[in-house]
């Protein structure tokens, strides 16, 4: 049996309780910017706000900020992956 | 003629540029294959040399096939130009596709089933629409084809310069009678043309 | 014999790998959502006024919590108080439980109005509010189909952490099943501004 | 029993006998086998279809049956040869058989879950059975376009699920491969000592890993739409059947490399072990693999040039498809270059992967005339887009299985089968494939649709020529087989490198032992180094 301590990182319950609390307030921040119609805008500030606060959970809830190489990587390419197909459609229909 | 160039042959250059090109590509590679199997065969060449690789060789091999395919892109791409681009003063003619029958309708409201007629050396447009199901129009002696969709208005244009019967087919398969869903084209002289619009059926 | 590996590392990997194919999965409707906006812009922003921003926004702020509970026991078990750890994860499953009452309510009450895939007033309306209904049952029903699944995972590990099969040193299994209660709050924090906060 | 007893005497988990030892077992070896019988099963089966729908085709009008069963043949036949054969044959089989071995693993890192995909297939099988007992088989071709699959009467959602549960079988073997090549390389062995099957196998489960999710919600999708009629793709309710279609080849075309890029990794390792000579450009290899993987994903609408989408679109992916061409051509002028100035020696597995190079080159050729906008217009849903993606699959992946069969019988029964009996099948093969499918350009250009019961009386002959080209086709496979299953009745034991090879798989003994290893295995500095074997086998002959 290969011993499993390979440097588990720990987070601690400090550093938790904030990144809760700075997701909380996003939320807030991203109702009230739904309050303010901006017209197409709106849609990506929503987006934004959403991307960090999904940051916010990969990184420090997922443990991905103190991940190995290989899952970080292909975190980004995952993502890429997924901009690639969302993206690509739109040669598409934004111009039918 | 009336200055328009008909899409068609600009496909058919296409078809034989890139056949050609790809006849050329492969005999050379099967022909190198054979000679190699048996120049180098083991009976004769018991001693293998030990070549891993060829910096500039691979990198030849990689630019120059894609030249070779950007250059195709560009020809498949022009010819498909010509497909798109409606001349001016098009006859335009609605047609809706139904399982498993075409509905032909001209501006001026007479309706055929299964059968186009259009007049010859006029630019002809289709618009296209589906009933149902998917299907497509596919006109082979003009190398046209599309797909009509509920919901969608789609179009091809042709130039009919020869007088004559053509085919249409369903390309999309739609069920059960896919296959019977098939018309004429017919392409009769101009004078002909106006007198056929205005009989009744 | 064969070695029995306790490769954390390898089954970590393993569960991210299957966690994209899950982003992967919702991508698809994500990919649906973005035509139909672009087709549809003023139907969907009608269709968002009439979910409940109430419902939605208490989901969101209960899912972050039970996230957080669940990335807090990740910690206790590693902090060797297992009793801590297993009262975290029994707190993210009841969270869950109130999210899919929520759920529930608030379909109810959808299906109350008329509004279910298939209802009359929607095939009659405009077909821009039928699609985003179409949407929004598809995507949040598949959703929370995924927290049921999430809490099943979680109830294992209650179990696990209290017969000392999940500890301090042997937390691999916790922490993939965390792993997979965070994704399924990730795709709850893009599902919310875009069907409930559209304007 | 002692460790250099083969996987075959050696029940796993101990303790088990007879069916047993198999259906719980969870070493990749015996897994490796269970795929291997119940794929060959659909292949058959499949055949079969394929053959009766050309049969029905070798006349006008009716020959041998009506228009709804040859719609539900054609729609089988490719979703089974589709799902059940190709996607899984080459990873399935050879890669679980191989992969672990190349890396020098004692089995992938989720024994569990190997099986359990081998199960899920079984399963997915059983679905896609199921619909031809309940409710009709289905009409839909294996496409399953909207709103056509939605408004059928046949039960396609049957069929659907069975889809949906193979795809996640195929996604599961793909975690696995990629987690096994991550974590169980043998200490030492670093990527670029990796064998180029094991390469392949990793870029394709890549595709298998992103590509297959978003297949498995459109099929959902569509069953939903069965079920409850939502609307999401009807245009009566405001759906959009193109978005299907998207979603459709987003999966689809990337599954394309799926299929074709484990065969390729086979070819990668047959030529240089028979030309005694080191894969030429092992990098430009391991890089094109990746390149198809990524640059394959990028376009999925070049399907789509005549559905209605926007011009722009077509523009975008007429040039992307243009590009995916090169990885393919670079790996092809590899494969010849090896063999210069090699030693080459003529068996089965080489004859069947000359056969690959140049079917799939002209497969891989006449998909630069369906990737060109103008003239993919013309051909599109004709015949000519059935001949060549069968040169792509069948005279690519369908030839490269037979290679792997051929390559590594001997390693997985211990067996050696009849060479003579295997070169006049392959001939036949090659023969009657090139009678098959050539046919099908000229009817394709002349205007033939396909998924057409019917047709005009001129393409009668080509479509006879076709059809007697099918069944010399299908004579030789069942030579092939016959002849590999004959192995086991010669008792022929074959030695652990009957042919030389370098690879990690030739190392261990022929079948290899449960554990694979049984003492540490030695890693070369470069995985196609033949001084060695040149050496050892001073004058080459084989046993």
């Amino acid at each position: 049996m290969k011993s499993s301590q390979e440097n588990h990182h720990v987070m601690e319950y400090k550093t938790l309780i904030g990144i809760l609390c700075m997701l909380l307030i996003l939320t807030a921040i991203t109702i009230g910017a739904s309050m303010i119609d901006l017209g197409k805008l709106n849609v990506w500030i929503a987006l934004f706000i959403a991307s960090s606060k999904c940051s916010l959970v990969v990184l420090f809830f997922m443990h991905l900020k103190y991940e190995n190489r290989v899952i970080k990587l292909s975190f980004v390419v995952t993502l890429f992956c997924v901009a690639i197909l969302i993206g690509f459609i739109f040669w598409d229909i934004a111009f039918r | 003629m009336n200055g328009i160039t008909n899409p068609l042959k600009n496909v058919d250059q296409a078809f034989i540029y890139i056949i050609g090109f790809s006849l050329v590509l492969l005999m050379f590679i099967t022909a190198l294959m054979i000679v190699f199997v048996f120049k180098y065969r083991r009976s004769k060449h018991p001693e293998p040399s030990d070549i891993r690789g060829n910096w500039l060789l691979e990198t030849a091999w990689t630019i120059i096939p894609t030249v070779i395919a950007l250059s195709m892109f560009y020809i498949g791409w022009s010819a498909y130009i010509g497909l798109r681009d409606v001349p001016p003063g098009a006859i335009e003619i609605d047609v809706f596709a139904q399982q498993f029958s075409w509905i032909v309708v001209y501006p001026n409201d007479k309706e055929i089933e299964n059968e186009i007629v259009v007049p010859q050396g006029k630019p002809v447009k289709i618009n296209l629409t589906s009933e149902d199901v998917l299907h497509s129009l596919f006109i082979p002696a003009f190398r046209v084809k599309v797909d009509a969709v509920k919901g969608l208005t789609s179009y091809v244009w042709f130039y009919p310069d020869k007088k004559g019967e053509y085919m249409f087919h369903c390309t999309e398969y739609c069920g059960i009678a896919h296959s019977e869903m098939n018309g004429v084209l017919r392409v009769i002289p101009e004078n002909d043309y106006e007198q056929w619009l205005e009989e009744e059926e | 014999m064969k070695t029995t590996h306790s490769d954390t590392k390898g089954s970590r990997l393993g569960m991210w790998l299957f966690l994209y194919t899950e982003i992967l999965l919702f991508t698809g409707l994500f990919i649906l959502y973005a035509a139909y906006l672009k087709k549809y812009p003023i139907d969907f922003i009608e269709g968002g006024k009439e979910l409940s921003l109430f419902f939605g926004a208490v989901n969101t702020v209960i899912l972050l919590i039970s996230s957080f509970a669940v990335a807090a026991s990740v910690t206790a078990i590693r902090k060797q108080s297992a009793k801590l750890s297993a009262g975290l994860i029994a707190a993210a499953v009841m969270i869950g439980g109130v999210f899919l009452f929520n759920k529930y309510i608030e379909w109810g009450q959808k299906i109350h109005h008329g509004i279910y895939p298939n209802a009359p007033d929607l095939v009659n309306g405009p077909p821009g509010k039928n699609i985003f209904f179409g949407l929004y049952y598809v995507i949040t029903g598949l959703h929370g189909l995924h927290i049921i699944i999430g809490m099943i995972l979680l109830c294992v590990c209650v179990f696990m952490i209290l017969t000392n099969r999940i500890h301090e040193g042997n937390d691999g299994v916790l922490e993939n099943c965390g792993l997979y209660w965070h994704l399924v709050d990730i795709i709850w924090i893009f599902i919310f501004p875009l069907l409930y906060l559209i304007v | 029993m002692t460790e250099t007893d083969s996987f075959f005497e050696t029940p796993a988990p101990a303790g088990y006998k007879g069916i047993w030892s198999w259906l719980i077992t969870m070493d990749h070896k015996r897994i490796a086998l269970m795929y291997l019988f119940v794929i060959l099963f659909w292949f058959f089966g499949a055949l079969i279809l394929g053959l009766l729908i050309r049969t029905e085709l070798m006349s006008v009008g009716k020959t041998i049956m009506g228009a709804q069963t040859y719609n539900a043949m054609f729609t089988l036949h490719g979703v089974i040869m589709i799902f059940l054969f190709i996607i899984p044959a080459i990873p399935a089989i050879f890669g679980n058989f191989l992969l672990p071995i190349q890396i020098g693993a004692d089995d992938v890192f989720f024994p569990k879950l190997n099986l359990l995909s081998w199960y899920l297939y079984i399963l997915g099988s059983i679905f896609a059975i199921s619909s031809l007992f309940f409710g009709g088989p289905p009409d839909t071709g294996w496409t399953f376009y909207v709103p056509f699959s939605v408004s059928t009467n046949t039960n396609v959602s049957a069929t659907l699920m069975a889809a949906f549960i193979l795809g996640m079988s195929s996604m599961l073997t793909g975690l696995n491969f990629i987690t096994t090549i991550h974590r169980m390389r043998v200490k030492g062995m670093r990527w670029l000592q990796i064998p180029l099957f094991t390469w392949s196998l990793y870029a394709t489960a890549w595709v298998q890993l992103l590509a297959t999710p978003i297949l498995s919600i459109t099929l959902l999708l569509v069953v939903f739409e069965r079920m409850f009629a939502i609307g999401l793709f009807d245009a009566s309710k405001g759906g959009d059947p193109l978005l299907y279609q998207h979603l459709f080849w987003m999966y689809s075309h990337p599954a394309v490399y799926i299929m074709i890029l484990p065969g390729m990794g086979v070819i990668s390792e047959i030529i240089p072990v028979f030309s005694r000579k080191s894969i030429f450009g092992y990098k430009a290899i391991v890089a094109s693999s990746m390149a198809i993987a990524i640059a394959g994903s990028l376009v999925w609408a070049h399907h789509m040039f005549t559905s209605g989408m926007s011009d722009v679109a077509v523009f975008v992916f007429s040039l992307l498809t243009f590009l995916v061409a090169i990885p393919s051509a670079v790996k092809v002028f590899s494969w010849i270059s090896t063999m210069y100035k090699g030693s080459i020696q003529m068996t089965p597995p080489l004859l069947f992967s000359l056969g690959f190079i140049y079917l799939f080159s002209v497969g891989g050729l006449t998909g630069l005339v369906l990737g060109a906008a103008g003239t993919n217009i013309h051909v599109h849903d004709t015949h000519f887009v059935v001949a060549h993606f069968h040169f792509v699959m069948f005279g690519g992946t369908g030839f490269a299985f037979f290679a792997a069969l051929h390559f590594w019988w001997p390693k997985i029964f211990g067996r050696m089968y009849d060479f003579k009996r295997a070169y006049v099948a392959a001939t036949m093969i090659t023969i009657g494939f090139i009678f098959h499918y050539m046919p099908m350009f000229i009817l394709g250009i002349m205007g033939h649709p396909r998924r057409y019961y019917d047709y005009m009386p001129r393409f009668e002959t080509g479509n006879m020529l076709a059809g007697i080209g099918g069944y010399i086709l299908i004579t030789g496979i069942a030579l092939m087989f016959v002849n590999l299953f004959l192995s086991f009745k010669n008792k022929r034991d074959a030695l652990a490198d009957p042919w030389g090879g370098t690879t990690l798989e030739w190392s261990v003994p022929s079948p290899p032992p449960l554990h694979n290893f049984v003492s540490p295995p030695e890693i070369k500095d470069y995985p196609y180094d033949f001084s060695d074997v040149v050496k050892k086998f001073k004058p080459g002959n084989i046993t």
